[in-house]
């Protein structure tokens, strides 16, 4: 079912839609300012030399991951159950 | 003769009335089991419905931050380093 | 006669005691676990979303009546009997 539910997604063109969406969303609540803070700090603290984008991304995506608000989730959750609910004929 | 002929109305009935009583429980006994496995499946179909709705919701959350952390660390490194240029020169 | 004696049977409950008996041998020797395997297959085959209450209960009920065991079909006919011959008297 799962590899179902992706494929109608993708084919309906509505998996980019949901990824812009978030991304939205994501500007919308401050976690786009949040995660730049933290990747400041990063490079504040290991110093600018010492840092690659890399380095970076291993060291802000779990804080990331925990900063997006449960409401974003499940706004999208809803809007992907409201599609597919559409869409199931 | 009439032992003959209340055993023969014995045989008989008892044959009826077992074929009607074996009836009335198998038809009630199938039809309830009927109705129960299909209430089960499509609970289970329901409850797969919400775990892979779930999980491509996580995955299009995933896929999103890697790229928007991609970004954001590319953008701000890229910042830093133009600002320390600028401070050399 | 008869009507005496099916009049007899409801009274006395004998009737619903045989219902329930059976249906507890149908329980005790694996006949409702062997119809629910054979609606879970018609499921499984059909699709949840193709099958109603009635496409189940027609699908299953022959195989389900070959597979009541001989000998609980004995046992509740010899109560039958029993009950007959203790009240035709």
């Amino acid at each position: 079912m799962r590899a179902v539910i992706n494929q109608k997604l993708i084919e309906m063109g509505e998996r980019e839609r949901l990824k812009e969406l978030l991304r939205a969303k994501l500007i919308e609540c401050g976690w786009r300012d949040q995660v730049k803070a933290l990747c400041k700090d990063v490079i504040k603290e290991k110093g600018i030399e010492n840092v690659t984008v890399e380095d970076l991304v291993t060291a802000v995506t779990p804080k990331g991951r925990v900063l997006v608000p449960d409401s974003v989730k499940r706004e999208l959750l809803q809007r992907i159950r409201a599609f597919l609910a559409q869409h199931s004929a | 003769e009439k032992a003959r002929q209340r055993k023969a109305f014995i045989t008989q009935y008892s044959a009826e009335l077992f074929a009607k009583v074996s009836d009335e429980v198998l038809t009630d006994s199938i039809r309830a089991t009927a109705e129960a496995e299909i209430r089960l499946a499509l609970e289970e179909k329901a409850a797969c419905f919400a775990r892979c709705t779930v999980e491509e919701c996580d995955s299009i959350v995933e896929e999103t931050l890697a790229e928007e952390v991609a970004i954001i660390a590319q953008v701000i490194l890229e910042e830093r380093l133009r600002h320390i240029h600028k401070f050399i020169k």
